[in-house]
């Protein structure tokens, strides 16, 4: 009968009408600027640097490698090396980034600066309210805009913040040993030189010191 | 008391025009109910912009406009502030004119389109004694005065000078025409069986109760499906969804009035709406009795707020149509009105007639709805069958 | 300036006499419905269509030459932006053609997963694509807020896992970037469950209108053989009764495993079209349901799989999937650098436009929109390099 | 002047203007506006003839204008039909250059 | 004589004078339509309430659209180069002026014009329906029928050019 498919399809948009009134089910908007959807912890908007501790300048932990400027693919992040060195967490003298500039218009959000980096220095934020009237000046983020403190990251991305705390702790531990190792070494070496200077002192008229190395083996 | 309240704006009326000299006062009654027309249905109109948003809103499961309400407060009224700034924004926006126009017929189109509609609003009887003119051939006013917005719509999209415009043009008025003829006599069943073609005295046909029912002639076979037809017509006749092609936003972006802007605009846009309510004002007269109330127990309230009660029903039909139906096309268009409506109206004429004529018994109940609904079984198959449209079975690949 | 008349040609007959006059129109780039900056030239007969040039490459971004300058792993986002709709379909293209160049092999759970995706992209790619279908009609975005309205859901599921709701960038070559937890699967196992609810309404309120009906059947069939000799693929081809998925025909993945069949059309009009989406959505939902239901534990990443310096050894490779367009396809040529030598797509978008003029002639202006509505086109699939 | 001369004046005012239209201009359209505007004329003459003549119950002028309408009507469907077909056929409506009956 | 149908009447005549005289023919064809509607306004005034909605019914709602329909159709909606004038149109004036100066004359000068204005007449929607049903029933339905066949007429020769092509495209549409 012709109209009776009409009337099921008013029909239809009725249960519409009068479900957005009592159902969460089909009302799903929310009224944005006074309510906000929960944030998924994988969200990611655009990136920033990590730091560590209570100075940014010091604790930052980007170390110039450029390994995510070379992979980005909208070529939106500029790195400058510094000329000299500074200690990084783990205490060695390390290059740090004099200019990290992230033009976050040209940025896609691909995280894939975040994937290549060994340094676990540059994560994504989640914010997204970063509208400016400025337009290139405004969406340039310069490295003091960039930088974090670690404890939002780990406020922001709990799981991820724990996975990358683990790998420093990890490559921190590793070098700590490392350190002490050669500490040792450079005890046992300090003990060995003089004991041997100790015995030089003892025996004056000595064999003549060699002064080639020692052949190691082949 | 309640008849009071009833008759408060003829009382008013009254006592206002005897304050001024008996030589001016046909001329000062005119200008009040003028006055009347241009506040109430552009009023009308403001909310109904609003409505249509927020039902159409909640229809797709949306809010629709939900902030504006009294300026400076928190108060938001729902949204329905919302035709405030949206009028101040098309009044006051730029008024451009293509340069290849026709500058004196593109600036007089909208004002042809909105004289016609706010003429036509003078026959209308919004309640008891509130009819501005009661002219005896008032139907025929109605319909003749609605034939001039043709002329607006043609005068707008050619003055236009875009092919767009001009394609809405003559879709529009191709459309019109076609749909006043089933418009005209759906509601020529009403003048066969009232005998009038006076508004007011169509509605006094339908003021009587029986078992507390009123006599609406919707209430009846005939009746029911010249509302019909009188509906669908005048869906057409208002450019609504399913009929909307003259300004079909996906095919010829606005159809005669693309080239419009500001002012103008705004004025096509309130033309189009008041006509909407003065075709359904006409319709709720001929067929849903005009200001009376549907059951004896109710007849205390104020007639204006049952003529305005329906048309605001009707409109929300209106609304709810436009939320869910998607668009004919202009051939399946033309087929409908010249195939479907128009035997279907002749043969309510033919059944009418049959309705006067009969013993009010079960019997020509039996007879008239038995011819109506064959009638109409018959043409939708027709219309629908004859072009191979219907359920398909779909087969898989293993 | 006295008002200039409209350009009108000469409509001519065999013997080349005069015997009307044809307008000619340009649908577009700033149409409100062209689904993007696309322009098709009209010449109508009245309202009838006598000629029609479909005009792409205003969203031209050059997506082929920057893929031969930035490294494998960096045109994993530019694929999102391809077919915006459908970004996890073309991460699985892409990492499919890498996978089979550089012979890495993908686990167990990540084919699974990376079926689930596909598969949800495939729902949300054909409803909004009704809704859109639907609004071309006329019908002022109803079912097309219903669309969305699932969509979205669909789309929360990907930004869990992502992080990003369309533009995922999900997919490695060798695997996913991120596993997903089991309150994941549970959540989309109910999603899938209400889908089929959502349809049945749905279908309820669109499949049999009769304004539908009148708007879709008997506009623009396409026979098998002009389907098959455009190169059409997807939907489209389908709906002209050419059996034809790749799913079935090559098997990728892991598509082998399910159970499901591939709806056939007879017609390959406007209407079949419109019913091969709706039933393969219930498709759709049978293979998700046994996804979700064998999906097994282990790493979602091969370990021989690196992202920094990936050099492919050299060799040339073709990859393709049944994208929810069509065929997907992604050919590669690598050097053995880190750039691939030459990288080209396979757009399904563009494939199947080609033919619009062809589906259009005859038919009225309003059904122009319509028809193009029905081949499902994302200018960023269409327009991804210079057209020649 | 009474009002019924002021019709007729009016009336007969109407008329010319008609006439040195359709006897002046070229173009076959103007042609049927100006024989419409005298057919008006006359409409108008038979009703002010009716209102102030001596039986306006007999309505015989009134319903001749009815009918005098219905037969413009007629009248213009058939002119502008005809009109439609020179054109088509000779591809103008310029009433100069239609000077032969056969096409 | 109010001054309200000096009114209507100047802005008829004015109306007919544009129709008639201007260059581009869908202005000729709006001043037509502000003409009839003139005209229309008349006949309410004269207490022909019938036939004024009649008249804009018919004259503006349906002739006015055709003419306009004619106009896009024969594609002269432009104002057109050359002259708009036919050859001899000085002595079509003329003989215009000289009908109207003769008709004037006789208008105010004849003595069979009543000098005293009757009553308005009563002309009901139930009057005119009654005449034309009892006293005028035959040239009725002569009218129907003549409008039939010029409706049937007029689709015939509007058709005839290519009616053989046409019928099959439709054919094949719908």
């Amino acid at each position: 009968m012709l109209g009776e498919q009409i009337i099921k399809g008013m029909a239809v948009t009725a249960r519409n009408f009068f479900g957005s009134y009592v159902s969460k089910e089909r009302l799903t908007t929310v009224q944005y600027p006074e309510e906000h959807l929960a944030q998924k912890e994988n969200t990611r908007q655009f990136p920033f640097l990590v730091y560590d501790g209570d100075d940014w300048e010091k604790g930052l932990r980007c170390v110039a490698c450029q390994i995510c400027e070379k992979e980005c693919p909208p070529k939106c992040i500029y790195i400058v090396k510094s000329k000299d060195k500074k200690p990084d967490y783990k205490g060695q003298p390390q290059i740090y980034p004099a200019t990290v500039d992230i033009d976050i218009s040209v940025c896609m959000s691909c995280q894939i600066c975040v994937e290549v980096c060994p340094f676990e220095s540059i994560k994504m934020d989640t914010k997204f309210e970063l509208s400016t009237d400025d337009r290139f000046g405004g969406l340039l983020l310069t490295k003091d805009k960039l930088a974090k403190p670690n404890s939002y990251y780990q406020q922001m991305h709990p799981h991820d913040a724990a996975e990358s705390d683990a790998v420093i702790a990890a490559e921190k531990a590793k070098a700590e040993a490392k350190a002490k190792a050669a500490a040792e070494a450079k005890i046992k070496a300090d003990a060995e030189a003089k004991a041997k200077a100790a015995a030089a002192a003892a025996a004056p008229i000595a064999a003549p010191v060699p002064t080639t190395p020692p052949p190691t083996a082949k | 008391m309640f008849d009071k309240l009833d008759q408060i704006f003829v009382t008013a009326l009254h006592w206002l025009v005897s304050y001024v000299p008996e030589m001016l006062r046909p001329v000062v009654s005119a200008m009040i109910c003028i006055a009347f027309v241009m506040a109430v249905f552009p009023g009308v109109f403001a909310i109904t912009t609003v409505l249509e948003r927020k039902i159409l809103g909640r229809i797709q499961n949306r809010y629709g406009p939900n902030r504006v309400g009294i300026p400076f407060t928190k108060i938001r009224l729902c949204g329905f502030g919302q035709f405030i700034p949206d009028g101040i924004k098309s009044l006051t926006k730029e008024d451009i004119v293509p340069r290849a126009a026709d500058k004196v017929v593109h600036f007089l189109a909208p004002v042809v389109m909105l004289i016609p509609v706010l003429v036509s609003y003078a026959v209308l009887p919004f309640g008891k004694h509130m009819t501005i003119t009661d002219y005896d051939a008032g139907l025929l006013f109605f319909f003749a005065v609605g034939g001039a917005v043709e002329v607006s719509v043609f005068m707008a999209g050619w003055s236009s000078r875009n092919k767009y415009s001009l394609l809405g043009a003559m879709r529009a008025i191709a459309q019109m025409v076609s749909y006043e003829i089933p418009l005209i006599l759906s509601a020529v069943t009403v003048v066969m069986v009232v005998g009038s073609l006076n508004l007011s005295e169509i509605v006094k046909h339908q003021n009587n109760y029986t078992f507390g029912i009123a006599h609406w002639h919707v209430f009846t076979p005939w009746g029911l499906v010249g509302f019909v037809l009188f509906f669908i017509a005048s869906l057409a006749e208002s450019n609504r969804t399913p009929f909307d092609l003259p300004e079909a936003e996906s095919e010829i972006i606005a159809g005669y009035f693309t080239e419009y802007s500001g002012f103008k605009f705004a004025l096509f846009f309130l033309g189009e709406y008041l006509g909407m309510f003065a075709i359904i004002g006409l319709g709720i007269t001929l067929f849903l009795g005009g200001w009376t109330s549907p059951v004896s127990f109710l007849t205390w309230i104020p007639s204006y707020v049952w003529f305005l009660s329906k048309l605001m029903a009707i409109v929300f039909v209106f609304i709810w149509i436009r939320g869910t139906l998607p668009r004919l096309r202009m051939d399946q268009l033309m087929n409908f009105a010249w195939k479907f409506m128009l035997p279907l109206a002749l043969i309510n004429i033919l059944v009418a007639g049959i309705w006067h004529y009969m013993a009010a018994d079960w019997q020509r109940w039996l007879v008239c709805s038995a011819i109506i609904f064959g009638a109409y079984a018959i043409l939708g198959r027709g219309l629908m069958q004859n072009q191979n449209f219907g359920k398909r079975i779909y087969r898989y690949a293993e | 300036m006295p008002p200039k008349s409209f350009e009108v040609k000469p409509k001519l007959d065999e013997s080349g006499a005069s015997i009307g006059e044809l307008l000619e129109i340009s649908m577009g780039p700033h149409h409100p419905s062209t689904h993007g900056v696309f322009r098709m030239d009209v010449v109508l007969d009245g309202e009838k269509v006598v000629k029609l040039k479909p005009v792409c490459g205003y969203l031209h971004r050059n997506h082929e030459k920057i893929g031969e300058n930035i490294s494998y792993l960096a045109s994993m986002p530019y694929t999102d932006r391809l077919d915006y709709f459908c970004s996890m379909t073309n991460n699985w293209a892409y990492a499919l053609t890498i996978e089979k160049l550089a012979g890495l092999a993908v686990p167990e759970r990540a084919e699974y997963i990376r079926v689930i995706m596909a598969e949800l992209t495939r729902l949300q790619n054909h409803t909004s694509l009704i809704g859109f279908f639907v609004h071309d009609m006329g019908a002022l975005g109803t079912p097309l807020m219903y669309a969305f309205r699932e969509r979205e859901k669909i789309l929360d599921l990907f930004e869990e896992v992502s992080g990003a709701r369309m533009m995922c960038n999900y997919m490695r070559f060798g695997g996913v970037r991120v596993d997903v937890n089991d309150e994941w699967i549970a959540r989309t196992k109910q999603l899938v469950a209400n889908y089929g609810r959502f349809l049945d309404e749905f279908e309820t309120f669109l499949n049999q209108n009769e304004i539908l009906l009148a708007r879709t059947q008997g506009v623009s069939p396409l026979t098998k053989e002009q389907a098959v000799n455009a190169s059409l693929t997807g939907p489209l081809l389908r709906a002209a009764g050419v059996n034809y998925d790749v799913r079935k025909v090559d098997k990728y993945g892991i598509y082998s495993r399910f159970d499901f069949k591939v709806p056939l059309g007879e017609h390959g009009d406007l209407y079949d079209r419109y019913m091969m989406r709706v039933l393969e959505m219930r498709e759709s939902i049978k293979i998700l349901n046994q996804a979700l239901r064998d999906i097994p534990a282990g790493p979602v990443m091969d370990p021989k799989a690196k992202l920094r310096g990936f050099r492919p050894k050299p060799g040339e490779v073709y990859g393709r999937i049944e994208s929810p367009k069509g065929e997907l396809g992604f050919y590669i040529i690598s050097d053995g650098g880190p750039n691939p030598y030459r990288y080209r797509v396979r757009p399904p978008s563009f494939i199947n436009i080609t033919i619009l003029e062809d589906m259009c002639l005859g038919h009225r202006v309003a059904d122009v929109i319509v028809i193009l509505g029905s081949v499902d086109i994302v200018l960023g699939e269409v327009d991804r390099c210079q057209p020649i | 002047m009474t009002p019924l001369q002021a019709c007729l004046l009016i009336s007969a005012l109407l008329f010319a203007i008609g006439f040195a239209g359709a006897v002046t201009r070229r173009h076959a359209i103007l042609v049927l506006i100006g024989i419409e505007l005298m057919l008006n004329a006359a409409n108008l003459n038979l009703i002010a003839f009716w209102r102030f003549g001596p039986h306006p119950e007999a309505l015989t002028g009134f319903i001749f204008v009815l009918f005098s309408m219905a037969m413009a009507g007629a009248e213009a469907a058939v002119g502008l039909a005809l009109i439609i077909a020179i054109y088509r056929h000779k591809k103008t409506s310029n009433l100069d250059e239609v000077k032969e009956l056969k096409g | 004589m109010s001054p309200f149908f000096v009114i209507t009447g100047i802005v008829t005549l004015l109306g007919a004078a544009f129709a008639m005289s201007l260059r581009n023919l869908v202005h000729c064809a709006l001043a037509m339509a502000v003409a009839f509607s003139g005209i229309a306004a008349l006949y309410l005034q004269l207490d022909a309430q019938f036939v004024g909605f009649a008249e804009i019914l018919v004259y503006v709602g349906a002739i006015a659209i055709l003419i306009v329909f004619a106009i896009l159709l024969t594609r002269s909606g432009e104002a057109p180069e050359k002259s708009v004038l036919t050859s001899g149109w000085m002595a079509g004036i003329a003989v215009s002026a000289m009908v109207f100066t003769m008709l004037g004359w006789a208008v105010l000068n004849s003595s069979a014009i009543p000098k005293e204005t009757s009553p308005a007449p009563v002309a009901t929607v139930r009057n005119v329906g009654d005449a034309l049903m009892t006293r005028f029933v035959l040239p009725l339905e002569i009218i129907g029928l003549v409008l039939t066949a010029a409706m049937i007429g007029a689709v015939i020769i509007a058709l005839k050019e290519d009616s053989q092509k046409s019928k099959s495209e439709d054919g094949g549409q719908q």
